[in-house]
């Protein structure tokens, strides 16, 4: 038990994976859908490091980086389009996103 | 302390990166000149991008006499791999894109094209997709990988009017959600090997002879979603339709290759090994993609009324279809992959470029969407020649012969009677008929109804000129006369695939 | 001999030919001339064969060209003028030209003059290949041929809706038996290795029993088809409502004798298989009451004829089943020339009447129609046997070989259908030409027929009186390749008693039938004599309820299980399922395509769900494979193999 | 002892900062929440030894995403509550504990990773961010360029999107006022 | 130049018809029968150049396609294809020939002249592949010609047919796909030619699955019951000159593919599935007589009846011996004579009234003479009348299949019952009473431009019966060989038995006669 194990990280990591999942589905709000993928994200990161603490290997922290790296890329990205689409809705209500469908 | 590594220059085998480098900097010159000049015609970037696809190509055709001298090159610390795989997959990322771009020269007006950054966002995309395909390091697969996807996200973003936003919004999120289920495959990937390259993982999973089984499922599992969703595998395809349908006819042709042969590469690196071997598991519960997506999404596009969502539910089929080549493994079935892939560009992009040559900017009253199948009725009357040509791209889609994805089909086929798959061959085939409805639901449309009053033949080339033109003609060309080229490329595809050992 | 041969056999078809080219156009009397001329030759043709045969002559035997060869098979058009043959020919040539030349006054004033021609003399081809062909496939060829003429001739009148219905009726009848026939001529080719005749008999002493019997028994059956023979007897009666010379020549003279010479140029088979000609024999006798029987009450004059010829049938069947062919085929030749005329009598009361048919409403004609009055009762006594006329010789010669052949059976049978056919003959001759003149209550006045008509008739006339004294002629003649059993009773004490007997039973009928039917008191029936309302009477005027037995039970059934077929099964089974199937498929992506909601939400939903799916399988999956030492233990201890 | 405490704490905090974000209809809430995550993973970064990579995270998180979050927050006015529809809660929920069981069975048992070799080992006494540095600039070069071009990717495309250029549509335009457009803008350049 | 001759009947055609887009519209009707009348006089050629002696393949032409694949261009005739190519090239120019005023004239012609390399091409390949690509490609022109000039429910029908089709054919490609992975297992290379799979001897569980793949395909082309349901509607819908093509030459391919694939390459698996076929052929002769009887359109009982007749060729077909072969190929071509006529001879009333219900006529025979001859003659050749084309088809036919089964014989026999039973029905209901429909009182008779087409078939009609030989002989030939291939090939001792062997008879038959 207080032997941190690279298991605990895991654990860690698995479950801020499903917090974040659980957001992604609940999310209405592409603003804060978009909150819930980092969160996705982070936690693996958390796993990534541990994974790469615990192996004594560096190529976790590389990915983690990289992943770092991706994030933010994708927050650019996606705030653009929702600054896109705000502009033209005045919303970014999730819902009101359907006229494409079947 | 670290000590300071020597590298020699050889070893780095930096050639290997000159066909991606070649599109960077293409971009990035486009990005200069903009910023120069603005204001430039966009035939000025067409034919840039054209230009710098083109020593793209001709850096693949140097790669590829290497690597059928040399075998498979490692470069730059054996982070990139120029195998075979990588050398076919990236003719086609570059074959298509270039068929892709000269459709920018359209006769009406569009946003996206009207900008210098869209042909930069394009060929780095390309070069996304190109580290994507040459390399087993999972790193980079990820970042080659999000490159050409933020990329793809804004190219469709740009066309510019409320469905290409909510189409790439939508894209976007799912997209996030499997980059998120990337990483995490990737993690336990790395968890159980302590490596992110695939040989190494295959290598040492194949070292502990898959002890940790659960895990390897478990990775397997996130890797599949994520891949799914790149491929639209059912249920992973809710994207497709959508997205296709708020994307501009061209661009969606493009998506319904470009990304999805990269994806397929990675599949193939990443799950040929598993399957091959004995993973049960993986094996079912592709079989179960395979037949899933192909049936579903069949059904799916049978109900459609709107052409380009009909086409984009047949991309899912086909994607589908061909991902029985991941599941039977053998040669045959990776070469039919690329084969039936080469072809399969010919005859799409040549049915998407037959949407974007009649691409109206305003419905009329009886059109529900850009291209519901209304638009096409009595073709035959108003514009026989390109009715003619719509209906050759869809038998072909449908698979008869001789037109280009018949032979794609049959060697797939074939691939799967010879791995003893015969229940898969004949979903397969049965598969094909179903889809027979949809496209033959246009041709009828085309062909044997009477054209709705007041509609001409104008509306069917609204958008042509001679760039589009080309490129649909150089799209039937290859699409009819497929049979001369298939023996070619397939001994070339094969012996390619053979030497990269799958 | 070849020449004529040829000629004989061909003229009738460029007859034919030449009134077709006519077919569309108006009456043209060239039409009718030339076909009937080319028949003449035709028949000069035949009468030439004939006496070269008769002086001892080669039997004819060429063969025209190839029809069918392939693997072992080889059928070619060959054609063989023999004994037999040669007395068919003539038989048909002397009817058909007789019938050809009446016919030109006969059909004078019908639209359809040209047409009629064209059909009779394909008839007349149809036969000549029938009698002259040498193998099993030629025979057939004939079979069919007369069987389509005789649909084209029997529906002449296609506006009326019962001579189209008879026409399609004989066609489908005979096509009944001709299925027989076919297998017959299978069973013959697969066990003789050919359909020559005289190979495939040569060959069929070698073979088993049960094989020769099924063979006669198929080949029978055809013949039963075309001679009417019961159960497939109903076609010839609704035939009649045909032009009359059509009934002269094809109901009565040539083609239902068809069935007769089958058998007869069968003999060598038939000859191996005595039980089956027992059956021929009895169906004959059965067939020959059965018919007189219902031509007793009759009241359609060309009717009674039929059932006559019918009843004739029977005879003939009778003598060929016991072996007799040459009497068979005698009887064969008399009666076609007496029932020929006796129709082409009737022809010329039809004609005279506008077409009635019922002899109540006609009586005392005789004075109207002095020759046809002669001519048919002429007839009728050579139909009834009456010495010295044709009939007496052959059919008495029936009545003697069955008696010689110990069938008293069948013997009685016949002579008592002898009287029978007696009375029904002379019922009719007294119900038309004797007795008052009941006709004039409906307005008709009756004419005499063209002179040329009633010459025309003339040579059967002759026929009919003299063709008895031919018979040891013509037995010499045919014997030479028929089985040549001469019948004589062994005592003539018996012989005697029997012939007189017989020829008094006849002229008692006779007699009868002039009392009750030649005097005044006959009255138009109404349906109100106490004889009509006889359960026996309505039996046989219904025609034993046969037709509409065969209406009731076999057409109407066809027809409706047709239309369940069609409606309920084609459409609502099989059609269904195949459009069930499209359905399905269809309704399933209708019912899904709620997947694909549109909503972003969703769609992650999905995802995920697809991805937890996949996972539980792997954990579940995962699971068994850590623990799969466990669970097989736990499997094994619990009895799980 | 102290490992595990801290980890214990840390684990504790982020669970519930991110419980936070994914729950609350705040978005001020959410976002603030989130931040306050993204800086408590980076104490587990340098738990673990990886530096760099924790000060890669606070200075990327904490400084470029949630200001990007901040300013997009501020665009969108979303301070107020935010109403979401949620439809079928019973989904999400069985979802969602189907992922937490999931989890439990998956970590049941350890990784067991015998025969693994680390291909990059950490070198004794040498600073994380030397080691990362050694990594990053020869076998990871590549992915660091492709990075690289990534983020200028994401840089144009922030800037295609979020600027005045997506404001007309040339698309939805029809011709003429294309061309009406253009002759403005030329004009605006002569003068 | 005549070294390629069957290319050259295959690709004229759609050549020409490539050129047919820039004759102008009203021109395009004489240059599609002169271009049709060119392919006939080709085939002709070929008939002529063709030895009737040589049992093999004739006019064999190769061409390297995909090497790798062991897919080649390979043509060649035989007597069996021989008289089918002839009678497609013949119905296309009769049929353009008699063309009656359609819209779109020009669209029709070009279609038909690609129908019709697709319809040569199928007889002539000997390559599986390039079989199955004109098999395929067939379903294109057809599709068209019926959805396009159909009648109210044309596309319904069209799709039908075509998915109907293609559905049988793809099990039949993957049947294909299998023969060729046996054959590569046996040798070690890639084939698809038709004459190297004849040379593979395969165990029988393995014949028997090839079979019922192969099976299906065909048996939906032909049609057989119960996948014949696409048949009545296609026929039903499509125009005059559809349903004379469709019926004369496109039900034959399935046929056709019997005699070519099924019989000689598993001679086991047609012995053990010989029965069965029988009976479903029975069926489709009395079943389907039946329903052709309660039909109220007169197109559609020349449908059914189509279907009937194919039963009869099946039933040939599978009499394995030369002559039930035989017999079923010539039937193939008598068939599509009669009903190629017989729906011809329905386009004319059609063209004339625009009805086909048998309730609107009656009578015809007095306003119409000529074509109610015409129309008798086909009805009594459809009957199956000796000395009509039809008879000696099913006489050879039936004879064959009696050396296998007395019983099945006699039920399939009653195919010449029921066939005239309806026949004999449509016609009364059609030609014969009185004119009642006012409208049909002043019908004009054949014209010249149909009489154009009548003729020769009706000449052929009676030629063919009369003198069968020119035809009968070629093809005994070829079936002669096609047998014996059978009888060597096969394994199981039934089928050994089943599937007579023409060399040992012949020896045995001489010295038979030697005995003598």
């Amino acid at each position: 038990m207080m032997e941190i194990t690279l298991n605990h990280y895991l654990v860690l990591s698995t479950i801020l994976f499903a917090i974040g999942l659980v957001g992604v589905m609940r999310r209405k709000n592409l603003l804060m859908l978009f909150f819930a993928t980092e969160i996705l994200l982070n936690s693996v990161n958390i796993a990534f490091a541990a994974i790469s603490h615990f192996y004594g290997d560096l190529t976790g922290q590389m990915f983690a980086f990289f992943v770092i790296a991706i994030a933010a890329s994708e927050v650019a990205v996606g705030l653009g389009l929702l600054i896109v689409w705000h502009k033209r809705h005045g919303n970014i209500d999730l819902d009101t996103m359907s006229t494409m469908r079947g | 302390m670290l000590e300071p590594i020597n590298v020699s220059l050889e070893s780095l085998n930096l050639m290997t990166l000159a066909p991606m480098l070649i599109p960077i900097i293409g971009a990035l010159l486009i990005i200069t000149i903009d910023i120069i000049k603005g204001g430039l015609h966009k035939t000025l970037y067409v034919g840039l991008s054209l230009l710098f696809l083109l020593m793209d190509f001709g850096a693949l055709l140097d790669a590829s006499g290497v690597f059928a001298q040399n075998g498979t090159v490692m470069g730059v610390f054996d982070v990139m791999m120029i195998d075979g795989l990588a050398i076919l997959s990236q003719f086609i990322i570059v074959g298509a894109s270039m068929l892709f771009i000269p459709l920018a020269l359209t006769h009406k007006r569009f946003h996206e094209f009207s900008y210098p950054e869209f042909f930069a966002l394009f060929l780095f995309m390309i070069a996304g997709f190109q580290f994507m395909v040459a390399t087993d390091n999972l790193i980079l697969v990820f970042v080659g990988l999000e490159t050409s996807s933020l990329a793809l996200y804004t190219l469709i973003a740009m066309h510019n009017r409320d469905k290409s936003f909510e189409a790439a919004v939508k894209y976007f999120t799912m997209g996030a959600l499997a980059a998120g289920f990337y990483s995490f495959g990737a993690m336990i990937f790395y968890a159980l090997t302590g490596s992110v390259e695939i040989n190494q993982i295959a290598s040492v999973l194949t070292a502990n002879k898959f002890e940790d089984m659960g895990f390897v499922l478990v990775a397997v599992v996130f890797m599949l979603a994520s891949f799914g969703f790149k491929l639209s595998l059912v249920p992973f395809h809710t994207w497709a339709p959508d997205v296709y349908e708020g994307a501009s006819a061209a661009m969606a042709g493009f998506m319904s290759i470009v990304p999805k042969i990269a994806a397929f590469i990675v599949v193939m690196r990443l799950f040929e090994f598993l399957v091959n071997s004995g993973v049960v598991w993986l094996e079912i519960v592709i079989y179960a993609f395979v037949v899933v997506t192909m049936t579903a999404a069949n059904i799916w596009a049978l109900i459609q009324t709107d052409v380009k969502r009909m086409l984009a539910y047949s991309s899912v089929s086909h994607a589908g279809f061909v991902m029985a080549a991941v599941l039977i493994g053998t040669t045959q079935a990776n070469s039919a992959l690329f084969l039936y892939w080469a072809l399969f560009t010919f005859t799409n992009l040549g049915s998407f470029s037959m949407l974007w040559i009649s691409r109206q900017k305003h419905l009329p009253a009886y059109q529900s969407s850009d291209h519901s199948y209304d638009k096409f009725a009595g073709m035959i009357q108003t514009a026989p020649m390109a009715a003619v040509i719509m209906a050759v791209f869809m038998l072909s889609l449908a698979g008869i012969p001789p037109f280009a994805l018949f032979w794609g089909k049959i060697y797939m086929i074939s691939s799967a009677v010879n791995a003893d798959y015969k229940v898969l061959a004949l979903i397969m085939a049965l598969n094909s008929a179903i889809a027979g409805y949809y496209y033959l639901k246009l041709i009828v449309y085309m062909f044997m109804r009477e054209p709705i009053v007041g509609s001409n033949g104008h509306v069917y080339v609204a958008n042509a000129t001679l760039s589009l033109k080309t490129i649909i003609g150089f799209a039937a060309i290859g699409t009819i006369f497929a049979l001369i080229a298939v023996n070619p490329l397939l001994e070339f595809i094969t012996s390619f695939v053979h030497a990269s050992g799958f | 001999m070849e020449f004529y041969l040829y000629l004989a056999l061909f003229a009738p078809l460029a007859g034919s030919l030449f009134a077709s080219l006519f077919g569309a156009s108006k009456k043209n009397l060239i039409a009718g001339l030339v076909p009937s001329l080319l028949l003449f030759t035709s028949f000069v043709s035949s009468t030439i064969l004939l006496v070269h045969i008769l002086s001892g002559g080669e039997a004819v035997h060429v063969e025209m060209m190839t029809w069918m060869a392939t693997g072992d098979l080889y059928i070619p058009f060959g054609f063989l003028v023999d004994e037999v043959s040669v007395t068919m020919m003539m038989v048909v040539t002397i009817v058909s030209t007789v019938v050809h030349f009446y016919s030109i006054g006969y059909m004078d004033h019908d639209k359809a003059f040209n047409r009629f021609f064209a059909w009779l003399s394909a008839f007349v081809f149809s036969m000549m290949v029938l009698v002259m062909s040498d193998n099993f496939a030629g025979l057939f060829i004939g079979w069919e041929g007369v069987g389509l003429c005789s649909w084209a001739l029997i529906g002449f009148w296609y506006h009326k809706e019962s001579a189209t219905w008879a026409a399609n009726e004989a066609f489908i009848m005979n096509r009944i038996a001709d299925l027989g026939m076919l297998i017959g001529i299978f069973l013959v080719y697969w066990n003789t290795g050919t359909l020559q005749y005289n190979e495939a008999f040569a060959a069929m002493p070698s073979l088993e029993t049960d094989v020769l019997v099924w063979t006669g028994i198929f080949l029978f059956i055809g013949a039963m088809g075309k001679s009417a023979q019961f159960p497939l007897h109903t076609w010839l009666a609704d035939a009649m409502e045909g032009p009359t010379p059509v009934s002269a020549l094809i109901h009565a003279a040539t083609m239902v004798t068809a069935g007769v010479y089958l058998v007869v140029r069968a003999n060598p088979l038939y000859d191996m298989i005595p039980e089956v000609g027992i059956f021929i024999a009895s169906l004959g006798a059965f067939v020959a009451l059965f018919a007189a029987s219902m031509a007793l009450v009759n009241r359609d004059m060309k009717r009674i004829i039929a059932y006559s010829t019918l009843s004739q049938l029977g005879y003939m069947f009778v003598a060929a089943g016991l072996g007799a062919y040459w009497v068979a085929l005698f009887h064969l030749m008399a009666h076609a020339f007496f029932k020929a005329l006796l129709f082409l009598g009737a022809g010329n009361v039809m004609h005279a009447m506008h077409d009635e048919l019922d002899p109540f409403k006609m009586g005392g004609l005789k004075k109207a129609m002095k020759w046809t009055f002669i001519m048919m009762t002429l007839a009728s006594v050579a139909l009834a046997g009456i010495f010295p006329l044709a009939g007496f010789f052959s059919k008495d010669l029936i009545l003697e070989v069955a008696f010689i052949e110990h069938h008293y059976v069948i013997y009685s049978v016949l002579l008592f259908t002898a009287g029978l056919t007696a009375f029904y003959s002379f019922r009719l001759v007294a119900l038309i030409f004797h007795g008052e003149e009941r006709y004039k209550l409906f307005g008709v006045h009756p004419h005499e027929a063209y002179k040329f008509m009633l010459i025309a008739m003339s040579p059967l006339l002759l026929l009919a009186i003299i063709a008895g004294a031919f018979k040891m002629t013509y037995f010499e003649m045919v014997t030479a390749v028929l089985p040549a059993t001469e019948y004589h009773v062994h005592s003539a004490m018996t012989y005697w008693i029997m012939t007189i007997g017989t020829q008094l039973f006849v002229i008692l009928a006779i007699a009868y039938a002039y009392k009750k039917y030649a005097n005044s008191n006959v009255k138009v029936p109404d349906g109100t004599s106490k004889m009509e309302n006889r359960l026996c009477y309505k039996i046989l005027s219904n025609q034993y309820y046969i037709p509409y037995f065969y209406e009731e039970y076999l057409v109407k059934p066809y027809r409706e299980l047709s239309a369940v077929f069609w409606k309920q099964v084609d459409l609502k089974v099989v059609d269904a399922t195949v459009d069930g199937i499209a359905n399905i498929i269809y309704t399933t992506g209708e019912k899904t395509r709620g997947m694909q909601s549109g909503n972003l939400s969703t769609m992650l939903k999905w995802m995920v769900v697809g991805t937890v799916a996949l996972l539980t399988l792997a954990v579940v999956f995962g699971l068994a494979v850590r623990y799969s030492v466990e669970i097989n233990a736990i499997l094994s201890a619990l009895g799980v193999k | 002892m102290f490992e595990a405490v801290a980890f214990y704490l840390f684990a504790f905090l982020t669970i519930a900062m991110f419980f936070i974000t994914v729950t609350t209809s705040q978005a001020l809430y959410a976002l603030t929440a989130l931040a306050a995550g993204m800086i408590f993973i980076s104490a587990f970064f340098f738990i673990l030894g990886a530096d760099f990579l924790g000060a890669v995270q606070i200075v990327v998180y904490s400084g470029a995403v949630m200001a990007l979050y901040a300013f997009g927050m501020m665009f969108f006015d979303t301070t107020r509550d935010v109403k979401e529809k949620h439809g079928n809660k019973l989904i999400v929920s069985g979802l969602s504990i189907l992922v937490a069981v999931l989890v439990v069975v998956i970590i049941a048992a350890p990784i067991v990773s015998t025969n693994m070799s680390a291909s990059y080992p950490m070198t004794e006494g040498v600073g994380n961010t030397q080691e990362v540095g050694m990594v990053l600039f020869t076998k990871y070069l590549v992915p660091f360029e492709v990075a690289a071009v990534m983020l200028l990717v994401a840089m144009i495309a922030g800037i295609v999107l979020a600027g005045k250029k997506m404001d007309l549509s040339l698309t939805l335009m029809s011709d003429d006022d294309v061309r009406q457009v253009k002759e403005e803008e030329n004009k605006k350049v002569l003068s | 130049m005549f070294d390629h001759i069957l290319s050259i009947l295959i690709f004229f055609p759609a050549l020409a018809g490539l050129f047919g887009f820039v004759i102008q519209k009203d021109s395009v009707r004489a240059y599609g029968v002169a271009v049709a009348a060119i392919e006939f006089a080709l085939s002709l050629w070929l008939w002529y150049a063709f030895d009737a002696n040589v049992s093999g393949m004739q006019f064999m032409e190769f061409l390297p396609l995909v090497p790798a694949f062991g897919i080649n261009y390979i043509l060649g005739v035989d007597g069996v294809s021989l008289f089918i190519i002839i009678l497609a090239s013949f119905f296309t120019m009769i049929g353009i020939a008699s063309l009656s005023d359609t819209k779109n004239e020009k669209n029709m012609i070009i279609t038909l002249l690609f129908l019709q390399m697709t319809m040569v091409g199928v007889f002539a390949a000997l390559d599986a592949i390039v079989f199955y690509i004109f098999w395929e490609l067939s379903l294109v022109p057809m599709l068209y010609i019926i959805g396009a000039w159909g009648g109210p429910l044309r596309i319904y029908a069209s799709v039908k047919f075509f998915l109907y089709t293609f559905a049988g054919s793809l099990v039949m490609l993957v049947g294909m796909l299998f023969m060729a992975y046996y054959f590569y297992q046996a040798t070690g290379t890639w084939s698809f030619a038709i004459l190297d799979w004849y040379r593979l001897i395969l165990p029988e569980t393995f014949q028997l699955w090839l079979f019922v793949a192969f099976f299906i395909g065909f048996a939906i082309k032909v049609p057989m019951f119960p996948f014949h349901t696409w048949l009545p509607y296609a026929h039903g819908q499509a125009p005059t000159i559809g349903s004379v093509i469709l019926a004369a030459i496109l039900l034959k391919m399935g046929t056709y593919a019997f005699i070519r694939f099924s019989l000689p390459m598993f001679p086991d698996a047609s012995v053990f599935f010989m029965f069965p076929i029988a009976v479903i052929a029975i069926i489709m002769i009395i079943y389907t007589a039946m329903v052709a009887y309660a039909q109220e359109d007169i197109k559609q009982v020349v449908a059914y009846s189509s279907i009937s007749h194919m039963g009869v060729i099946i039933l040939g077909t599978f009499a394995l011996n030369v002559e039930g072969i035989t017999g079923s190929v010539f039937l193939m071509i008598a068939h599509g004579v009669v009903s190629g006529a017989l729906f011809l001879l329905v386009g004319v009333i059609y063209d004339r009234r625009h009805t086909k219900m048998m309730s609107e006529f009656g009578g015809l025979a007095q306003v119409m003479p000529r074509y109610a001859t015409v129309f008798g003659l086909m009805l009594m050749a459809s009957v199956g009348l000796p000395l009509t084309i039809n008879f000696v088809g099913e006489f050879l036919s039936l004879l064959g299949f009696y050396k296998q089964s007395h019983i099945l014989t006699l039920l399939a026999g009653v195919a010449i019952i029921v066939g005239a039973i309806y026949m004999l029905a449509a016609y009364k209901r059609m030609f014969f009473g009185n004119v009642t429909n006012e409208k049909n009182k002043n019908l004009p008779d054949v014209n010249t431009r149909e009489w154009l087409a009548l003729i020769p078939l009706a000449i052929i009609t009676v030629w063919l019966g009369v003198y069968p030989k020119p035809v009968l002989e070629p093809i005994n030939n070829s079936v002669e060989s096609i047998v014996q291939l059978m009888h060597e090939k096969s394994i199981t001792a039934e089928a050994k038995e089943r599937i007579p062997n023409l060399i040992k008879d012949a020896e045995a038959a001489t010295s038979a006669q030697e005995a003598h």
